[in-house]
């Protein structure tokens, strides 16, 4: 009944779609991650560069970076093809509209998770961070980065139709983060500290879990009424 | 002047001279460079503070000259370009861009490998190395919005803007030493003045003059080669490609035959 | 107003979903409201295979709400759009399956080149047609552009993109919004050839216009709003 | 004069005065003197200098520096001819480090006024000369040559 | 022999539009406002609340944010003009092509720099800042958050033409804005340590003075450029 | 090919700025390159009060940069375009005083009403015209819609308004890049209208279009691109 290619076939060209048209515009590609570099160099710049003081905000610094670089580039999730027509075009699509969110929610994640994942080990040398809590500091980002996308994309589904609500979409998501920045950078502080880490482990992951079953779903509802 | 600079400003008399010229400043370059190793690495004495590792100020000094002399260079052609509509000063300043931004890039490099014995350090906030850096910086931009534009007049008009606003940083560089205690040291040479020894400074400024006509070297390959390509409909070069082909084709049937 | 609907069926029955007698598309009673106003009320729409839907009407009557509503992009404030016999709410995908929309916005993205875009179309529609990409951009006077970047394209020219993308897909129902627009007579007659093959080959269109469309033996049902 | 030059002369004039403006200001910001390091005489008007961390530059002091039995704890006097600060440091000190050489060091003061430094790093003067060169000045001027020089410029003229 | 309402009437009228445009999108006005207090909130729970951590950080934190609300605000400058053609409307008004610059310049700044100006006393004392350094901030404040939306405008304008160059836009504009960050959070600091601020002030001035005069220029040069 | 320039001054004379009796606005030897492509060269226009140019050619031929350029919003990459004898590059102040441009793109803001958009064009604009907002907005139909935010309107009745702008003020060269899109039958003919009112005013008008122009007693000049 549904299209010759089927869910997964679906949810593949999305995805190719959209990371083919990142790779258009080489410089969103890059956004996330230049933003990430970007805030983290400020602050030895803002504030001295005391090895002691900048260890010591290290996993803070590298996790409210984290998020709003993913904040940030929520918004541009939907919104070209909404301004250009082409979301309506999606949403004809023959295949459950929670394909759509997920591929939106996926390559957010694989331009804007995946690149600070690989480069968040430097910056945190750079930043003093002891090696083991590098490690903490990779995993923490591994499990949280996916639900910050999957998260955000409720948040931009419910505000595409709205002209350029950047605050709002803050507003909205900004408080299901907290959760996210809290045990990310709990996480890393006790692992500097030397302590253990699994609680904070075990609840990104309940919080990955969650994401991954139930965002999907609630952003496609949205996104289906935002556009009328 | 004003027809000095439309003359040489049409790409195939540059083209032409720019050809004859090469060989001789290239010669020149390799020339002063091993000449200018040679004094610096293994004649020249070590420094009473800084024994041998004195010796990369042979490289930093005189790629941290062409860092800044490259910028304003650019700047400048940038300008030209902007004001006159001339080509050929687009193209030098986009293709100084890279070859600026490399200097400033062996600048940072060779400082910090030279800090981190003599300060202590690799790296500290202070105000010669913090606006050399963003002296790459702005180098970097300039490359970025140069490719962010499909079309060639677009991308040098634009950059030509971000290029003469950044050049206030030049002379910040310059001064930094002077107008803040840095960490790093304040100025050994300057006009009619120099703290630096003889024996030291002769190798000191022949490795400054080959880096400046290495910068010349490749600016004119790389000129020419842009010349070429953003000539490329026009009638000269595809006359020059074909006596190119033509000699080609000689040659190699020569080879087979 | 259009014809009025003949009875159908409450519940969905498999059956009724092949039944190929029954008008494909019908709504009852529709009503739109945008801001205080009442755009239109009591609208009853019947489209069959080989029948061509003119919706007709001046700047602001609701010819783009209209669609929107048929195409299940917008709700009504009253009344029920059905396809095949089903409430497209409710059989959502398999109406998608057939449909193809062609909005004011045409959904051309500019940093595809024409020929991108269409791949992504195709991949992603219900059925796809037998004609090659490179055949579609040449029916619709792409040729020699299929590899610049759309947004170099002239405003006709995107437009024409998005026209290529009801020759590569099978849909049995086009949608079209002024599909006029920004079109030389060249384009505009290519329209009309394209619908005419479309009708022929037993497919059905929704169009509004404010232009006289040309076609030829074509069964033309107006829709005239306010 | 026709407006459109009277206005073009406006626009001059408001740019002219625009650098004007901010030649002057620059020139008198470097009358004064931004640090990137606290001279000894500085840091006694520093407030509250012991909850912060701060640079401290100066001079070695001659026959200030005595090592600890660790061989990694030096303690050494830094000073700007005027006043002087002890220093305590441990760890690997750079190349240049001796008595009267230059030394900016990162840390922050006790409550006995003792400097707890984190990072020593060495400042060196812009005269680069062979050993022979050094030891011939020395013994003409008596002075060596850093003492001479600009180094610790910013340090001491407060 | 230019209109009837002469450059200073056209730079009001800009002003108003401008300024009735933001408020019909009350979301985009508070947007360089929300994100400043969502960085400066985001790191006490990144950190933990240590005050003394917080003091310390208080300068280099307040000022990191002023510089990315800034700089994010910056990008909505011409960007929805140019979408619908009224960027065109506007370098068509006879008037000097700067005129349209300095507007949009001081509106961003009249958006996104003085509420910051009002909001910042308060978020200094919840971050512990001693008195006098509150005061110390709100001057640096006042002198550079103008320069931000200046020299932003030249980055803007460079820019508007290419799709999202929002990467290339921080690249661009970054560099030129490290050293109002320097100077202002370095005059907070010495403040905080009861130093004199003279020459950062001063310096700060002459930023101002010189974006003022030159970056209306430059950036009126670069938008006729980049819209063609 | 549109009339071929006479002779004009190649040093600006203040003089010259008021001569009537030479052509307003002239083009010689015009060219554009887009791409790699050359969309013409050599062109020579000159029009004069009371003339009306149409731009005529396919999709992609080149119209609207050429009316881009006409304007000065481009650059074109040979020849040069004077208003009243000056370059329009230096004398851009004067010759913006006196253009009206609609393009494609009709740059009405979705956020304010009507009755805003008008006021803006209005106090921006080189000269006003004695004609108020209100019965600008009534003359193109917009009648009860002028508190409405544009964004609302339909895509005809946001056209209308860029239409409006034309009304109240007084540009002598209008430059229109196919007025006629999304426009019903009513709002064709207003254009048509405005066309010949403007015209017969002594003022001059440069038009893209696809569509015939149904003007009388007007002077026309056709410009075939390729
Ligand atoms: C990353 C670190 C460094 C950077 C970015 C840097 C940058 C620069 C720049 C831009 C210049 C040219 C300035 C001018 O022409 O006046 C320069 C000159 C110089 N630098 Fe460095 N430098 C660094 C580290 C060092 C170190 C560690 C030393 C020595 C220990 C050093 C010694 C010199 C000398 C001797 C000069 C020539 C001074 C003169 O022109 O009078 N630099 N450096
Ligand atoms: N930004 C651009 N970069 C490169 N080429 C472009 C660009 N814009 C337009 N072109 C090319 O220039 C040609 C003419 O475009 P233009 O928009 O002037 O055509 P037009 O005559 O107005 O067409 P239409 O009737 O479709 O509006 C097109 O073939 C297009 O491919
Ligand atoms: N988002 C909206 N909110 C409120 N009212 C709206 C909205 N969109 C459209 N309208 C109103 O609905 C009416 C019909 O709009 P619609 O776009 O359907 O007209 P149309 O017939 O397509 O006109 P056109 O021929 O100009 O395209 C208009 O009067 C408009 O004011
Ligand atoms: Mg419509
Ligand atoms: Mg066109």
């Amino acid at each position: 009944m549904s299209g010759a290619t089927g869910v997964w076939g679906a949810l593949g060209t999305l995805i190719r779609r959209d990371l083919l048209l990142a790779l258009r515009r080489r410089a969103q590609v890059l956004n996330p991650l230049v933003f990430f570099v970007i805030v983290v160099t400020l602050f030895p710049l803002g504030l001295g560069p005391a090895p002691n003081l900048l260890q010591k905000l290290a996993p803070g610094v590298l996790w409210v970076a984290a998020l709003l670089s993913a904040m940030l580039s929520l918004e541009a999730m939907f919104h070209s093809d909404f301004e250009d027509g082409s979301l309506e075009q999606l949403l004809l699509v023959p295949q459950p509209v929670f394909i759509i969110v997920l591929a939106k929610a996926l390559t957010h994640w694989l331009l804007s998770g995946l690149p600070l994942l690989l480069l968040a080990p430097i910056l945190a040398l750079w930043l003093h961070l002891p090696n083991e809590a590098i490690l903490v500091l990779l995993i923490t980002l591994a499990l949280g980065t996916p639900v910050l996308s999957l998260i955000g994309a409720i948040g931009v589904a419910l505000t595409v139709g709205l002209r350029r609500g950047g605050v709002l979409l803050s507003l909205l998501v900004l408080p299901l983060y907290i959760p996210v920045l809290i045990m990310g950078a709990g996480a890393v502080d006790s692992a500097a500290a030397g302590l253990s880490v699994g609680e904070h482990l075990s609840i990104l992951g309940a919080l990955l879990a969650f994401a991954v079953t139930l965002a999907p779903w609630a952003a496609g509802a949205a996104l289906r009424i935002s556009v009328e | 002047m004003w027809l000095w600079i439309h003359k040489f400003g049409s790409p195939k008399y540059f083209y032409s001279v720019s050809g004859k010229l090469l060989p001789w400043v290239a010669g020149a370059t390799v020339l002063l460079i091993v000449m200018g190793l040679y004094l610096g690495l293994v004649t020249s004495p070590a420094d009473y503070q800084q024994r041998e590792t004195v010796r990369i100020m042979y490289i930093h000094v005189p790629s941290a000259w062409n860092s800044m002399f490259i910028y304003l260079l650019m700047a400048v052609a940038a300008a030209i370009g902007l004001i006159w509509n001339i080509k050929l000063a687009d193209i030098v300043a986009a293709v100084s861009a890279p070859i600026g931004a490399s200097f400033t890039f062996i600048t940072l490099v060779t400082g910090s490998l030279w800090g981190k014995p003599m300060w202590g350090t690799w790296w500290e906030w202070d105000a010669r190395l913090t606006s050399e850096l963003i002296l790459l910086f702005l180098y970097l931009g300039y490359i970025a919005l140069q490719s962010a534009f499909e079309d060639r007049r677009l991308a040098a008009r634009a950059s030509a803007v971000l290029a003469i606003v950044g050049a206030v940083n030049v002379p910040i560089i310059y001064y930094s030493v002077q107008w803040w205690n840095t960490l790093h040291q304040p100025q050994s040479l300057g006009v009619g003045m120099s703290t630096i020894h003889l024996s030291m400074l002769w190798p000191l400024l022949i490795m400054a003059l080959g880096f400046k006509l290495l910068y010349v070297v490749i600016l004119l390959m790389r000129t020419r080669a842009e010349v070429l390509e953003r000539e490329r409909n026009n009638a000269w070069v595809q006359e020059l490609a074909q006596a190119l082909a033509g000699r080609d084709f000689f040659r190699s049937g020569n080879e087979y035959r | 107003m259009g014809t009025s609907v003949r009875q159908s069926p409450r519940e969905y029955n498999p059956l009724v979903a092949a039944d190929e007698d029954q008008p494909a598309l019908t709504a009852e009673n529709l009503a739109c409201e945008r801001g205080d106003r009442l755009l239109f009320s009591g609208l009853n729409i019947s489209l069959d295979a080989g029948n061509l839907m003119l919706v007709e009407g001046p700047n602001g009557s609701g010819k783009t709400s209209l669609l929107r509503i048929l195409c299940g992009l917008a709700q009504p404030s009253a009344g029920v759009v059905r396809w095949r016999g089903e409430e497209i709410g409710k059989a959502r995908e398999r109406y998608c399956a057939e449909l193809m929309y062609l909005g004011h916005n045409h959904g051309v993205k500019g940093d595809f080149t024409p020929y991108e875009n269409l791949q992504i179309a195709r991949d992603l529609a219900g059925a796809q047609s037998a004609v090659t990409l490179d055949d579609a951009l040449y029916d619709v006077g792409l040729a020699g552009f299929e590899d610049a970047p759309a947004r170099t394209l002239s405003a006709g020219q995107r437009r024409r993109v998005a026209l290529a993308r009801l020759l590569v897909t099978q849909a049995r129902l086009w949608v079209m919004d002024e599909p006029f627009t920004a079109l030389d007579t060249d384009g505009v007659m290519l329209v009309e050839k394209m619908l005419e093959r479309h009708l022929a080959q037993g497919g059905m269109a929704l169009v509004s216009t404010h232009h006289e469309v040309r076609v030829t033996e074509v069964n033309i049902i107006r829709l005239e709003l306010r | 004069m026709t407006p459109r030059h009277r206005r073009r002369l406006m626009f001059v004039a408001l740019i002219l005065l625009g650098v004007g403006v901010a030649a002057a200001l620059t020139l008198n910001a470097f009358r004064g003197n931004m640090v990137f390091f606290y001279g000894p005489s500085q840091l006694a008007t520093v407030e509250k200098a012991h909850e912060r961390n701060l640079r401290l530059g100066g001079l070695v002091e001659q026959g200030s520096v005595k090592r600890e039995d660790d061989g990694l704890t030096v303690h050494f006097m830094v000073t700007d001819n005027v006043k002087s600060v002890p220093v305590i440091y441990k760890g690997i000190l750079p190349d240049l480090f001796r008595e009267g050489q230059g030394v900016v060091a990162q840390g922050r003061l006790n409550n006995e006024g003792v400097f707890m430094a984190d990072e020593v790093l060495a400042k060196h003067d812009e005269n680069y000369m062979p050993p022979e060169v050094a030891e011939a000045l020395k013994q003409a001027g008596g002075n060596t040559p850093q003492f001479s020089t600009t180094v610790m410029e910013g340090g001491l003229n407060k």
